[in-house]
């Protein structure tokens, strides 16, 4: 099967997401697409899978032009897509999101979805449970899940839309594999990314997206500097690291130990200095956010003690931690970060000085603007947050917190965001760190990881490694540890 | 462009009146009765005297209030309810008061305004616990404190309060003069309950504008685990919206015992807590149009009973035509936001 | 076995019945995603259509088609008001539950009170005979085996058959429901409907059935317990309907132990099946495990499963395709 | 007003419950028409439902001024509940004659000088239908529905179950203390949601506890109506209602009869005395029109025998209204212990006017609460 994409346009009010795109997949190939954040992949992407229409330009299938109104009918002309964020139903088990859709007869027919996993499982090594509901399955299951759903609705083409993020090693190997399988059986797919190894290893043709065109296409071996530069049109500079002294105990872990309904994290003990960075390793669920939550004050532990700065605040909540100088920035950035309906200036309002009664606008006002400045927002100080880009809402998030802080805790400071983004992130970290405060972040990126972090601490299905001394380790060591081989 | 604009503006805020005529006309039609004879009964029956219009500025009192309550919980994204019981809270804390002190007015009278703060506001922390810490929607927490609070008051007033030669439905005995609210001339109005519901939407309307309280309520009513992430305390804030909207509409339930019934009735409330949540929406969230609101309900209510009392019609057209208007006004918008939705632009 | 627990059970079960078809009608309704806050209205207008209808026309089935008209025609208005006007469902469903509440006093003005058709009792015969269930279950009248019938389809639609799944996931995450080939506002309007009609059902129950007849605020709370019993039922057809038959046993309660406490003020006893209802509301919403860890181990299991609950996580939100 | 056609003259009632509710307003509202019928030139205006339920923010004094504005001379207002502000309207309009319906503040002198109050003795009218039931019952259970309490509503509940002790045991041969007479309370003259038992679901639970007679005590319709459906299912039920003629007719097979209220001669005297300028205050409590309860001109309460009653059962009623009629059968008559044991009469006391009218609880031997 033959895809041509012709001159898609699709504008957001003033966003041109996609201006003018024209692209063509073959069958057998895996096609790269590469761009940086906001470049209009998802975008391009959701229109062949027909999830939004184009405002113009025509989808060809084998030559044909083909409107597609829904995912359905997309489905049907053989097109699927998985979501960054698999789009499953996570309350149904893993049977019932396979049967969802797929055609049948009036009644549940659960037996004959328990075979399509099965089979379909086999032939690309995956082993879900059938039985359990989705929630409980991790990033990869469920992208797993879903692509044996797609598969046995027949589908000729498969679009993966940043399938690595929230994955883990041994996952990601797997899904190559299959993903290689696929090609070989003569599908087509078409694989989202912005991680220049990724489509290095996996990709045989790459197109790369930049500010809603088309800024070049190129097939393997793909030289990482041109790549580089089609995304970003320069290249990149460097921050660099300077080791610094650590300071005095911030944190402190004693014996902790908390729940969630599907975890239980046991006796953990942490020492956090001043200024020191320590990554959390792991797959997503393996304990790390609750770590974080509990040091946050967003959880509370059933034992143990957290001292922070030397004062027992076990069981105190979130504002009290927040008076201590600790600060969680969550993934999630729309959902528990911003408050959407709320401009930029009225976030800087509420994230300043709150004491007093009337608002000091000139005060929110200048900071807002400082900020903006400051942390390259691209927006204004009446810009409400949820019009802002997903990498601007991540600076929005950074340029909210407190100027002193002792402890910032992260859940994902970079993901999905690209490369230029994620330096320059981590520039700003960096600085806080130069001026005493601690971190404590979690990242799937192990690169991510390793070239940050003073210490890691790895995690695996509710179990803690003694922090690593960074120094020491390699990607491989920590590939090893996450898979769960030597905790 | 501009005045045809304009026109569409104006047809646009005057469509739901009309429909709202449209659907009454048939009704009353449907029941036999001339539309304009009872139109011009609630109109006469609200405008005719002085009086009249003095009885209309009684009923905005509470709905003032207790719709100013509702701005509060509205903008941290809470449905209160509950503001009947609430009122009522502020009724009983007002009867309680004038029950057991014995004082001359200067004292009971800011006492008692005092008491219904208090009341309501107690009402309203109670409902906000139920909410936050136990998890309950506030519509359902707040509908089941409101018949707690009427069960409450029918229980005092067959009780401990009963009049000496026996309880009934209408009250206890009426309170002694130094708990009557002082009058305007010989209408049944009261300067003081005025001014206080005029300083109460004035106040919120301030509030939620410009303080930083007002903006932690409406970070929490968009995003509540956001506004908990920007150091807002969420329950706390939450709470306290409760209570200063329970704090309003129980100073709306002590005014209707010391101003208007004098003394403590069951259902002391009238159902001007449920009315004053459809004034909060008729008037879009915004505290600059519920005094308009305010009076054309109260209009509406007053004007209304001479319908039963000249055409033997059910006064309950007053009710249709006040839900009728909300109905028309949500739906209206929705039209308007529909149809007025741009195009993509194609290219620019 | 003590006739009066006989004779009560009975009652509660036909008395019930309304209530199970409008907690079972809004079930369905939030299983898709809509809530349809304006029961209180819906049943009291359509109850007053119902009775005016049979009345006029002297045919039980007339009334009950009229009454389903009446609650599917509100539902629909919420549906299209909250998703084709993009306005907020609550306010629609709470203004509508005032309107409609003052339209049945004004157009039942003249049925008020007027002796009309009722629902003949019928016993089945063969299963009346079994000893003590047959008394209470099948010496009834059809409504009330219908409002069997309408838990048990309820129950197998929603986890049996692929269109209750469809159903399910819109109510879940209607962005998944699409990308499979749902027309996810078009199962919202279909179940809006079907729970507007059962609502509907219900208000006829009332004035053909169980409260004979039509008067001013026949029916008036009834509403607000039928949308409490779905969140107590946990969206679950067989607790939905447990929780109406719980709040019929705790309205009789009411009324049967007043005489025997004649300390008690009857105000008491007045209010406490609506305050109780609010009890139940706050065990199943509240800190359930704090509650399960505090109780002896064999009850925490039971307690946890009855209280276990959880809106459909779309319930509210909007969806609009791409 | 209407000048050139002669003096008409207006009055106004004012209703608690709807004026068709079958029940104590409808008979209210239908001694209005009964007075536009017999005194010529006489136009009711009339409101009703005015409760707090049902008329948010309506008071009485808004309605007074609405009916004074369209020309009413003189004002009857028709419900317990209207005691404290009957009295407050009345001294705002000191020459408005108001006739206050059941109670006492003209005999206590709490009420202004232009307020009467008139009551009919129902006191017969339960003892009749007490009767009734007790002649009726299979079970030996009679249930009573009963409003909220207050002395009236707890006297007229005794009377009723007086009523049925003596038929009881003087026409069925029965010791009465093996008869059983439950009272429950709504909480007020008829249902209000939320703040009311649900009639129609106490008067379910009474019949399941093994009443099989059931007295109204309540404004509106619903004990006949339960009744009634039950009947249809087979049951063997009957009912009592109250205070409207006409209440049978909504289920004349389970209708043992009804004892009523008949307003209309009241009115027309009251509005007569207006016309005549001889209005004046006074409490009035006025017995049964003995030789023809039923007489539509003469008598404030009456009994319309109810269909279900056998020819035989009737005979007895009858009996027993002259019985009462000529004194040979007394009401409140000792030995009488209150619900608590305390004495009230002694063996052959027979009560005065105000014992009766302040009974302060039910009577030993009934079921029920007293406050
Ligand atoms: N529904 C929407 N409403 C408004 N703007 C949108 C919407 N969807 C995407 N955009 C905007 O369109 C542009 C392209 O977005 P798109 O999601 O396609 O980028 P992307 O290449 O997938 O980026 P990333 O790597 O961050 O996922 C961005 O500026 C984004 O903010
Ligand atoms: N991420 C989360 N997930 C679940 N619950 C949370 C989360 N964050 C906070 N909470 C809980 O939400 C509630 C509100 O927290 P917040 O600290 O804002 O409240 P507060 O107003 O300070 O009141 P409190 O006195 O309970 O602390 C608390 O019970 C807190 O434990
Ligand atoms: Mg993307
Ligand atoms: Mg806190």
């Amino acid at each position: 099967m033959k895809i041509q994409l012709r001159d898609i346009y699709k504008y957001f009010g003033p966003v041109r997401a996609n201006d003018g795109i024209s692209l063509e997949i073959e069958s057998g190939v895996i096609h790269g697409l590469l761009g940086e954040n906001g470049a209009g992949k998802t975008t391009l992407m959701k229109i062949l899978s027909g999830y939004q229409s184009a405002d113009r330009g025509t989808i060809l299938l084998n030559g044909r032009p083909v409107h597609f109104r829904s995912p359905a009918d997309a489905i049907a002309a053989g097109i699927g897509m998985l979501h960054q964020d698999p789009l499953d139903v996570p309350a149904f088990s893993a049977l019932e999101n396979l049967a969802l859709g797929s055609p049948g007869g009036p009644f549940l027919n659960r037996a004959r979805a328990r075979r399509t996993l099965e089979t379909l499982g086999r032939r690309f090594g995956f082993s879900l449970d059938p039985d359990a509901p989705v929630s409980s399955l991790t990033v990869g299951e469920r992208q797993q899940l879903e692509m044996v759903r797609l598969l046995a609705l027949g589908v000729r083409v498969i679009i993966l839309d940043e399938p690595t993020t929230g994955i883990s090693a041994p996952q990601k190997a797997l899904l190559f594999q299959a993903l290689h399988q696929l090609s070989q059986e003569g599908l087509a797919v078409i694989f989202v990314s912005h991680k220049l190894e990724e489509v290095q290893e996996l990709c045989s043709r790459v197109t790369v997206l930049r500010q809603g065109k088309v800024a070049g296409e190129l097939r393997a071996p793909f030289a990482t500097d041109e790549m580089v530069s089609l995304m970003f049109g320069q290249a990149l500079g460097t921050y660099g690291r300077r080791p610094i002294p650590l300071g005095e105990i911030i944190l402190q872990v004693e014996n902790l130990t908390v729940r969630s309904p599907r975890l239980e994290l046991n006796g953990v003990h942490l020492t956090v200095r001043a200024g020191e960075v320590i990554g959390l390793a792991g797959l997503e669920g393996s304990g790390q956010r609750l770590l974080m939550l509990a040091c946050a004050g967003l959880q509370k532990p059933h034992g143990g003690r957290i001292i922070l700065g030397g004062q027992d605040v076990t069981g105190r909540p979130y504002t009290t931690f927040l008076r201590h100088g600790v600060a969680f920035v969550p993934a999630a950035r729309l959902e528990e970060g911003l408050v959407p309906g709320l401009t930029l200036r009225e976030h800087f309002a509420l994230a300043g000085d709150t004491r007093g009664f009337l608002i000091r606008w000139d005060e929110a006002d200048a900071r807002a603007a400082q900020m903006i400045a400051d942390f390259n927002i691209v927006g204004q100080a009446d810009t409400r947050v949820e019009a802002l880009s997903g990498g601007n809402q991540q600076r929005a998030l950074l340029a909210l917190l407190p100027e002193r802080l002792r402890l910032l805790i992260l859940e994902h400071p970079t993901r999905g965001l690209d490369i230029a983004s994620s330096r320059w992130i981590w520039h700003r970290l960096l600085e806080r760190r130069e001026r005493g405060t601690a971190i404590l972040f979690t990242s799937t990126d192990l690169d991510e990881l390793v070239e940050y972090s003073d210490r890691i601490v790895v995690f695996s299905g509710g179990k803690m490694s003694a922090p690593l001394e960074t120094s020491r380790v390699t990607v491989e060591e920590l590939g090893y540890l996450i898979g769960g081989r030597g905790l | 462009m501009t005045w045809r604009a304009r026109l569409t503006q104006i047809g646009v805020a005057l469509a739901p009146i009309g429909l709202t005529l449209v659907m009454t006309m048939f009704i009353l039609l449907l029941a036999g009765a001339d539309p304009f004879e009872a139109y011009g009964n609630i109109l006469s029956g609200a405008f005719e005297s002085p009086k009249k219009i003095a009885d209309i500025a009684v009923a905005m009192v509470p709905l003032l209030l207790c719709s100013a309550g509702m701005l509060v919980t509205f903008a941290a994204g809470l449905w209160n309810i509950g503001v009947e019981g609430q009122m009522i809270a502020g009724a009983l804390m007002t009867t309680w008061l004038v029950e057991s002190l014995t004082a001359p007015a200067g004292v009971i009278l800011p006492l008692s305004v005092v008491a219904g703060l208090i009341g309501g506001a107690l009402w309203g922390l109670l409902v906000g616990l139920i909410r936050t810490y136990g998890g309950v929607n506030e519509i359902f927490a707040g509908l089941g404190m409101n018949f707690v609070a009427s069960a409450l008051t029918n229980y005092l007033i067959f009780g401990p309060w009963r009049p000496p030669d026996g309880a009934t439905m209408s009250g206890t005995d009426p309170f002694p003069p130094s708990a009557w609210m002082p009058l305007l001339g010989t209408t049944r109005a009261s300067l003081v309950s005025i001014l206080l519901s005029v300083i109460a939407l004035v106040g919120v309307w301030l509030v939620l504008r410009g303080t930083y309280w007002g903006l932690k309520l409406r970070a929490i009513g968009r995003n509540i685990r956001a506004a908990q992430r920007l150091g807002v305390s969420t329950h706390r804030n939450m709470i306290l919206a409760f209570i200063v909207c329970g704090a309003l509409a129980g100073l709306a339930g002590s005014l209707q015992t010391t101003a208007v019934y004098r003394r403590l009735i069951p259902q002391i409330s009238g159902g001007y807590g449920y009315l004053s949540q459809l004034v909060v929406l008729l008037s879009g969230l915004r505290a600059e149009w519920v005094p308009l609101v305010v009076f054309f309900f109260s209009a509406v209510q007053v004007g209304s009973p001479r319908l039963e009392l000249r055409m033997q019609l059910d006064s309950s057209m007053g009710g249709i035509l006040q839900a009728g208007i909300v109905l028309f006004f949500l739906l209206v918008r929705g039209f308007r936001e529909r149809w007025r939705a741009p195009e993509r632009p194609k290219e620019e | 076995m003590n006739p009066l627990i006989i004779e009560t059970a009975k009652s509660v079960i036909a008395s019930s019945a309304p209530l199970v078809f409008a907690g079972i009608g809004e079930m369905f309704t939030e299983r898709a995603g809509v809530v349809n806050l304006s029961l209180d209205g819906s049943i009291l207008l359509s109850a007053m259509a119902a009775f005016a209808i049979a009345f006029l026309s002297g045919s039980l089935i007339l009334g009950f088609l009229g009454g389903m008209l009446v609650g599917m025609l509100i539902a629909l208005l919420v549906a299209y008001g909250a998703i084709a006007l993009k306005q907020d469902q609550v306010a629609i469903g709470f203004v509508l539950t005032l309107l409609c509440a003052d339209l049945s006093s004004f157009i039942g003005k003249p049925f008020v009170r007027k002796p009309g058709p009722s629902v003949p009792h019928w016993p089945i015969p063969g299963l009346v005979n079994i000893p003590v269930i047959g008394r209470i279950l099948f010496d009834q009248d059809v409504l009330v085996y219908a409002s069997y019938a309408v838990i048990l389809v309820a129950w197998v639609w929603l986890f049996y058959t692929q269109a209750g799944l469809r159903l399910r996931s819109v109510g879940e995450r209607p962005e998944a429901a699409f990308a499979r080939g749902i027309a996810v506002n078009r199962v919202r309007y279909l179940y809006t409907a079907l729970g507007g009609a059962l609502v509907g059902l219900a208000g006829g129950g009332y004035s053909l059935s169980v409260k004979l007849g039509w008067s001013h605020r026949h029916t008036a709370g009834i509403g607000w317990i039928a949308l409490a019993i779905v969140i107590f039922g946990g969206w679950h057809p067989f607790r939905v309907a447990f929780g109406a038959y719980l709040f019929g046993v705790l309205k009789s309660v009411g009324s049967l132990l007043q005489p025997g406490f004649p300390n008690i003020p009857t105000q008491v006893f007045q209010a406490a099946p609506f305050a109780l209802m609010l009890l139940a509301l706050l065990l199943v919403s509240g800190d359930r495990e704090g509650l399960a860890r505090r109780l002896p181990k064999p009850l925490r299991a039971i307690v946890q499963a009855l209280l276990a609950g959880r809106p459909p996580a779309g319930l509210g939100k909007r969806f609009e395709q791409g | 007003k209407k000048a050139g056609q002669g003096e008409e003259f207006v009055f106004g009632v004012i209703l608690v419950g709807p004026y068709n509710d079958h029940g104590w307003s409808e008979a209210h509202y239908n001694a209005g028409k009964y007075v536009e019928q017999h005194v010529p030139g006489t136009r009711m205006v009339y409101l009703d439902k005015l409760n707090p339920a049902d008329r948010k923010g309506t008071t009485l004094e808004q309605v007074v001024d609405d009916m004074v504005a369209d020309g009413a001379k003189i004002i009857f207002t028709t419900s317990d509940d209207f005691a404290a502000d009957t009295d407050v309207v009345a001294a705002k309009y000191p020459d408005l004659p108001f006739v206050h319906i059941s109670g006492d503040h003209a005999k206590t002198g709490k009420a202004p000088k232009n307020v009467a109050n008139y009551m009919g003795q129902m006191e017969y009218g339960k003892a009749i239908a007490g009767c009734a039931a007790a002649l009726k019952t299979q079970t030996k259970t009679i249930g009573y529905l009963g409003p909220l309490v207050n002395d009236e509503t707890r006297r007229l509940a005794a009377s009723a179950y007086l009523g049925a002790r003596y038929c009881y045991s003087k026409y069925r041969g029965g010791d009465p203390n093996e008869l059983r007479f439950i009272v429950t309370w709504i909480g007020f003259w008829f249902n209000i949601p939320g703040v009311t038992l649900d009639p129609t679901e106490v008067a379910n639970d009474l019949f399941n506890s093994g009443v099989d007679v059931l007295l109204s005590g309540i404004d509106t319709t619903e004990a006949i109506v339960v009744a009634g459906q039950r009947a249809d299912k087979g049951e063997k039920v009957w009912a009592i209602p109250y205070d409207y003629e006409n209440a049978c007719d909504v289920k004349p097979e389970v209708c043992l009869g009804t004892p009523y209220f008949n307003w209309g001669p009241a009115y027309v005297r009251y509005v007569e005395a207006v016309r005549n300028g001889k209005f004046k205050q006074e409490w009035v409590w006025d017995p049964p029109y003995w030789k023809d309860i039923n007489d539509h001109d003469k008598s404030p309460v009456g009994f319309k025998m109810g269909p279900a009653l056998t020819d035989a059962e009737k005979k007895q009623v009858e009996e027993y209204i002259k019985d009462l009629g000529s004194g040979k059968a007394k009401l409140f008559v000792g030995p009488l212990n209150l619900q608590d044991g305390t004495p009230y009469l002694k063996a052959g006391e027979e009560a005065k006017p105000d014992q009766i009218w302040y009974l302060p609880q039910l009577l030993q031997g009934m079921e029920g609460a007293s406050k």
